[in-house]
């Protein structure tokens, strides 16, 4: 060793040459070493994702008898379902409720977006973070401030009414299915916001520019280049906001009024009230299906609807 | 309308309906603050009188306190698990070539788009079938469940981002995996992980439905809320305690996403500055 | 001490496989205690990941690694005697330039005294005392470079490895590099490994080079060596400017072959003709031909001036022979005896070589 | 007595400086860290049983006895419907006691989950009318199941000022087509079935009979159009008659006491066909930790103190005889109650035990009514 290491040469000798055995084997297998810390997460998602959707299946196939349940598989519940009409009343009503704030939520969604992502210079960080501020706020307190604004002496009749426009509260406005549309819109508007963002913000901006270099008028250059390129962030965020709002009950249950209500209070009371854990379970199964054949013909109108615009 | 020579010229519609959106947004959020100080048991227009009492009877309310201490329990756990599994998670699904890692993660973010009723109901049949009792920690089982996708969601852009011979250099230099993390992953990391704690954090603290279900004789504070709704001499003082934790809610996220950002560009990335 | 060449570093039918890729297929090599090793080739050549299985962040898929005696497959990267300066130079971001050199001392427990030590020590010996406090993003790319140095030096490592050090840096920090670099290997005596793409780099630096392509190793060989004696055109054409010619046997057992362009050339019985006669490649280097303005007395070929470029110090001539598309290249140094006149294209003259400047290369 | 300045003194007058700077230093600091760091280290719930009740009665003015042996109020926690509660307990969560109504006692019991009381172990059961527990499901050799906590009655709390009666209150106003879609509704079958089937004209006695299921599902429907809100949330429905957005609801008697007071001109009705009358109670779990403590919360649950304030600030009827004493005739009757429970209850209808399938059934076909179906 050269002069330079004098004096420090016997620290340096400590380190140790073997490993143990088990470190050895995650050194030569980098798959198993990825598994091992990705182990953690597989765990939690096989026992409360995997695990539970597997029983809930079978669930759906067992009978409540009082306070315990039949476990000889029977269709029964999905028949009663098939033929009581509420069943696939309540479920179209809440997909279709979903579905058009799910559309409301993109149409009023990509403008802003838009703006963020081509309009804002500076700043545009800032200009995120309040934009998704409110997704954070109590989902409870949200829907309630809905009920305040929307309601019999809310702020719009009340607003309506000292302006001299009505004379008597307007009492459409809430407890209607339109109230809970509106409702799932603003609860949801920042989610459905970023991917569409995201989507606008990765546009090359050359590509733009050789548009408008080839001719196109800015109008044009939006329907050929901007819109087709942002399909994929517009349709996360289709499915990030329509797939969790069919489910929700919350919503339909304090704006909806008798006419609002939707399948996630007909599930939840199985578990409640009426106290049916199979019947329940066999709804959720039936739901689930219900928001994949949804969300399969969405995506294959989308890519119909691309192999046709191209 | 677009494109960098058109883009610098200010679209006056867009403008306005950019802040037509804001008013959207924000309107019905400030609804909330606005009746924590009205000095009426219902809420209605016109508002008459204000007050702070509502604030001050918050005080005295055990129950509610107590449901704020269980949410926060709850959430503290909650970020601090999800945050420790979704670093590891983030990690092997950035740097190790795992087979099927694009499955994977999507199995992940699966709770992100399925409704959040149905994960409810299938890990309460699963634990009423395993004779668990509900209780505070099933309602973390099923928190963690919804936080994870959150984890990983805001820890995986960062660790693409994070150069990997930062790691392989402490190995080189003699640490081995335990210690490399400590002294170089985490670090650097770090503002990912604070980020990914506040925002898991804020997701459990605001859960419902999931604990709606899974709760146990412990409730947390949505789910007491829910239950306060039909008391009328209870709601202003919930309007009061809402509006506080809206307050601390917006200081979070906005420290979250604030943390989250600072230090992306150079410490985070290990890049050479050109 | 060990004899010289006592391998330090024995590669032994090494392969990499990523799937169905293989990016090292089959290496073999040894590294001698005390040298400048370079794996030179084209990126994509397998080179980063031979160094990468040195340092351990790659396990073998075959073969095996001894390190100083000791085998390697399943050692982790930090239980190996290696230290390794990466491409970026990974300096830790978040600690200062004395922390990010002392990082690797946690494990040898030394006394704050020590420690402080050893650093100074390290600082004077990549020049850069008082930037001990320094953040990463407060230093130059040289500078990093260097403090990555300093960081895997301290450890003492029996082998060095570095990975392309030098690409981040302009032209000049890097040939001011190149000559540290070397001086710095001289001067601690420990194996160096060097991965390049750059052959100038690799020729300066290197006591030896391991010429990469496709995941193989084609030759080994000192600069000059290569230089000299490149085994086939790929090494040829890699290293330096070079003329390629096609060439056929003449007749079986004769020392000469028809050459394309140049007619027949001696080549000292260096190639066996094949029994087919099928064609065999030889080369010369444009610096080893001779132009001159009128016929030589023996072996002069006549060609016609296509064009003339000027390289700084030296010109080089592109001269087309009857016979060949390709114009040949003669490099004119200063100084040569022959030259009394200064190209023009158009005019007409003729080169000649001396036999030992023909080189005759394995087809490819 | 005027409620709305006793509500107020209970607010103001409790509200001493030293709180009042309390909620200051509550405001200024951070929410998280206060609960967590004070709270926990006060009480010790580990010593606490804990009280398994509807929302609005887990409130420190029903443990005063209580709180004077003990320093500390017993746990609680909550629920919105007894449904739940029960399906919560059955699935292993062990509350001490918990709070059901006397028609859920055979139910309840049929899932060996509670205990029978030894009421010799509660020093106010003497005061106890014993009408309100001697029923014979309930009792069982001389031990209650369910000890009385309060009852009352579910009608309709109208406004007087909207509403004309054509014929004294009839439940038929809340069947009445003038009032379309300005009626509102409690929405658990509990209350709703029941009080529909009075409409019916069904004796209690039939009501699990077929023919009556039928009936009551046909007299809910026809009533399904006319109703603006079902909702469980008396918040709501006492806000809606509060703006007139709806002039009539079926609710509880406690709503009316509220409404007064915030000057909305409301009436509880007392039918001519008799309005829904329940008692309600505390069953103790079979397997309760903190057996000692938990008779004190049953004690301090039917104590002096704890009537007087579901009489005086929920509108409830008392069990204890003594807590009726600071009440006038006229304060009882606007709360729709009176000195006797036996004389009310016997000029209502008193819910009586039904099966559990027909329970279930009952909250299924209400859904469905609920839904339009």
């Amino acid at each position: 060793m050269s002069g330079a290491n004098a004096g420090t040469g016997a620290v340096i000798s400590a380190r140790p040459a073997t490993a143990g055995r088990l470190s050895r084997l995650m050194f030569r297998h980098e798959v198993l070493r990825g598994y091992t810390m990705l182990a953690p997460a597989l765990v939690i998602m096989v026992l409360a994702i995997l695990l539970p959707f597997v029983l809930m299946i079978v669930m759906s196939f067992w009978d409540q008898v009082g306070f315990d349940f039949d476990t000889t598989p029977t269709l029964q519940n999905y028949r009663e379902i098939a033929e009581k009409p509420i069943y696939s009343a309540l479920l179209l009503r809440s997909l279709w409720v979903s579905g058009i704030a799910t559309l409301a939520t993109v149409l009023v969604c990509y403008p802003m977006a838009y703006f963020v992502a081509f309009h804002v210079h500076r700043h545009k960080m800032l200009w995120l973070i309040i934009i998704t501020l409110p997704f954070w706020t109590s989902y409870l307190m949200r829907i309630f401030s809905w009920k305040v604004i929307l309601g019999y002496e809310g702020v719009i009749n009340s607003g309506l009414m000292s302006i001299g426009l009505i004379d008597a509260p307007l009492d459409f406005l809430i407890y209607s299915p339109g109230a809970v549309t509106l409702t799932l819109a603003h609860t949801w508007a920042a989610f459905a916001l970023l991917p569409i963002y995201v989507s606008l913000e990765k546009i090359d901006r050359s590509v733009l520019e050789a548009a408008a270099d080839l001719g196109d008028s800015p109008l044009v250059r939006f329907f050929r280049i901007t819109l087709p390129l942002s399909m994929p962030g517009v349709i996360a965020a289709v499915f990030l906001m329509f797939i969790p709002t069919v489910g929700d009950y919350v919503t339909p249950t304090l704006v909806g009024g008798p006419d609002g209500a939707m399948i996630g209070n007909l599930l939840q009371v199985q578990f409640g009230g009426v106290n049916n854990w199979p019947m329940g379970a066999a709804i959720a199964v039936v739901m689930v299906l219900a928001i994949a054949v949804v969300g399969l013909c969405f995506l294959a109108l989308t890519a119909l609807f691309r192999r046709w615009a191209t | 309308m677009s494109g960098r020579s058109h883009s610098h010229r200010p679209n006056r519609g867009l403008q306005a309906y950019a802040a037509l959106f804001m008013v959207f947004l924000y309107g019905p959020i400030l609804i909330i603050p606005l009746f924590s100080f009205v000095d009426a048991l219902y809420v209605r227009f016109p508002i008459e009188a204000l007050t702070f009492r509502w604030y001050g009877e918050l005080w005295r309310r055990e129950p509610v306190i107590d449901a704020l201490g269980n949410s926060l329990y709850v959430a503290a756990i909650v970020s601090v698990v999800s945050t420790a599994i979704g670093v590891f998670a983030a990690k092997a699904i950035a740097r190790n070539r795992v087979p099927g890692t694009g499955a994977i993660v999507t199995f992940m973010m699966l709770p992100l788009v399925v409704p959040g009723i149905i994960f409810a109901v299938a890990i309460l049949i699963v634990l009423n079938r395993m004779g668990v009792a509900l209780s505070l920690y099933t309602v973390m089982a099923g928190h963690l469940v919804v936080c994870l996708p959150f984890a990983i969601w805001s820890l995986l852009p960062r660790f693409e981002g994070f150069d990997p011979s930062m790691e392989e250099a402490s190995g080189d230099l003699g640490e081995n995996g335990w210690w490399t993390f400590w002294r170089v992953t985490f670090p650097i990391m770090a503002p990912g992980i604070a980020a990914s704690l506040l925002m898991t954090f804020t997701v459990s603290f605001d859960e419902f439905i999931m604990a709606f279900f899974l709760s146990g004789t412990q409730q947390t504070l949505p789910i007491f809320v829910w239950g306060q709704l039909r008391f009328p001499s209870q709601f202003p003082s919930i309007l009061a305690l809402s509006t506080l934790i809206l307050a601390a809610s917006f200081a979070t996220v906005f420290l979250s996403l604030w943390i989250g950002r600072i230090g992306l560009p150079k410490a985070a990335t290990g890049e050479i500055p050109k | 001490m060990t004899e010289p060449s006592d391998p330090l570093i024995s590669i032994r039918d090494v392969s990499k496989r990523f799937g169905t890729f293989k990016a090292v297929d089959g290496v073999s090599l040894d590294i001698r205690r005390g040298e400048f090793f370079s794996l030179l080739g084209a990126s994509g050549s397998g080179k980063t990941t031979l160094l990468r299985m040195l340092a351990g962040f790659e396990a073998v898929s075959d073969g095996r690694i001894v390190i100083d005696g000791q085998a390697m497959e399943e050692v982790p990267p930090h239980f190996r005697p290696i230290n390794m300066v990466f491409q970026n130079y990974a300096i830790f971001p978040h600690l200062n330039v004395r922390d990010n050199i002392a990082y690797g001392l946690r494990k040898f427990r030394p006394t704050p005294a020590q420690r402080e030590a050893m650093v100074d020590e390290m600082l004077d010996l990549i020049k850069l005392p008082g930037y001990g406090n320094r953040r990463a993003h407060e230093l130059s790319g040289g500078q990093r470079q260097r403090v990555a140095l300093a960081r895997a030096l301290i450890l003492k490592p029996k082998v060095l490895l570095l990975d392309e050090p030098l690409g981040a840096l302009d032209k000049q920090l890097r040939e001011q590099m190149q000559l540290e670099l070397r001086l710095l290997q001289q001067k601690l005596g420990i194996t160096f490994v060097l991965v390049t793409h750059d052959q100038e780099e690799a020729l300066t630096l290197s006591d030896r080079i391991a010429v990469m392509s496709k995941g193989a190793v084609i030759q080994v060989d000192t600069p000059t060596g290569l230089y000299e004696r490149p085994k086939n055109r790929v090494i040829a054409g890699f290293i330096g400017n070079m003329n390629f010619f096609d060439a056929t046997p003449s007749s079986t057992g004769s020392p000469q072959v028809d050459v394309q362009g140049l007619g027949l050339v001696a080549v000292n019985g260096r190639v066996r003709a094949r029994s087919d006669g099928a064609t065999t490649l030889i080369a010369i280097r444009p610096e080893k031909l001779a132009l001159h303005s009128e016929a030589p007395v023996t072996g002069g070929v006549a060609g016609v001036v296509q064009a003339l470029q000027y390289l700084g110090g030296r010109h080089m001539v592109h001269v087309t022979l009857a016979g060949r598309d390709t114009p040949v290249a003669v490099a004119l140094q200063g100084g040569q005896a022959d030259v009394t006149l200064t190209p023009a294209p158009g005019q007409p003259v003729w080169i000649s070589w001396k036999d030992d400047a023909v080189l005759v290369l394995d087809a490819d | 007595m005027d409620i709305l300045d006793q509500l107020g003194a209970m607010k103001d007058g409790k509200l001493s400086r030293r709180a009042f700077n309390r909620s200051l230093f509550a405001l200024g600091i951070s929410t998280a860290v206060v609960p967590l760091s004070t709270r926990r280290t006060l009480a010790a719930p580990e010593d606490n049983p804990t009280y398994f009740t509807w929302g609005g009665y887990d409130i420190p003015e029903l443990f005063v006895p209580y709180q004077e042996k003990y320093g500390e109020l017993p746990n609680f926690s909550t629920y919105g419907a007894t449904e739940d509660a029960l399906t919560k307990l059955r699935s292993g969560f062990v509350a001490e006691v918990s709070h059901p109504c006397m028609s859920d006692v055979p139910v309840w019991n049929s899932t060996g989950l509670f205990q029978q009381i030894d009421t010799s172990r509660l020093s106010n059961w003497g005061d106890v009318f014993p009408d309100l527990y001697s029923y014979d499901y309930n009792m069982a050799d001389g031990k209650p199941w369910m000890v009385p906590f309060s009852w009352g009655l579910t009608s309709m709390v109208y406004r007087e000022d909207l509403v004309e009666w054509e014929d004294g209150e009839s439940w038929s106003l809340q069947w009445d087509e003038r009032y379309a879609q300005r009626l509102g509704s409690l929405a658990s079958a509990g209350d709703v079935w029941w009080c529909a089937a009075i409409r019916a004209g069904i004796d209690y006695k039939d009501i699990g009979t077929p023919e009556s299921f039928a009936k009551v599902a046909e007299v809910l429907r026809q009533q399904r159009p006319l109703i603006r809100m079902y909702s469980d949330d008396t918040t709501t429905l006492d806000q809606a008659l509060t703006s007139g957005e709806i002039v009539s609801s079926l609710l509880w008697n406690s709503s009316t006491l509220y409404l007064r007071a915030a000057g909305v001109p409301v009436r509880f009705a007392k039918p001519k066909e008799g309005a829904l009358a329940y008692v309600c109670g505390l069953m103790l779990h079979k397997d309760a930790p903190k057996l000692d403590r938990a008779y004190d919360v049953l004690d301090s649950l039917i104590s002096q103190p704890s009537g007087e304030f579901l009489l005086n600030d929920y509108g409830y009827g008392a069990v204890n005889r003594k807590s009726f004493e600071k009440f006038t005739d006229a304060e009882l009757d606007e709360r729709g109650l009176g000195r006797d429970p036996v004389t009310i209850l016997a000029a209502n209808h008193l819910s009586s035990p039904q099966s559990m399938e027909w329970g279930a059934a009952t909250v299924a076909e209400l859904e469905m009514i609920k839904s339009g179906f």
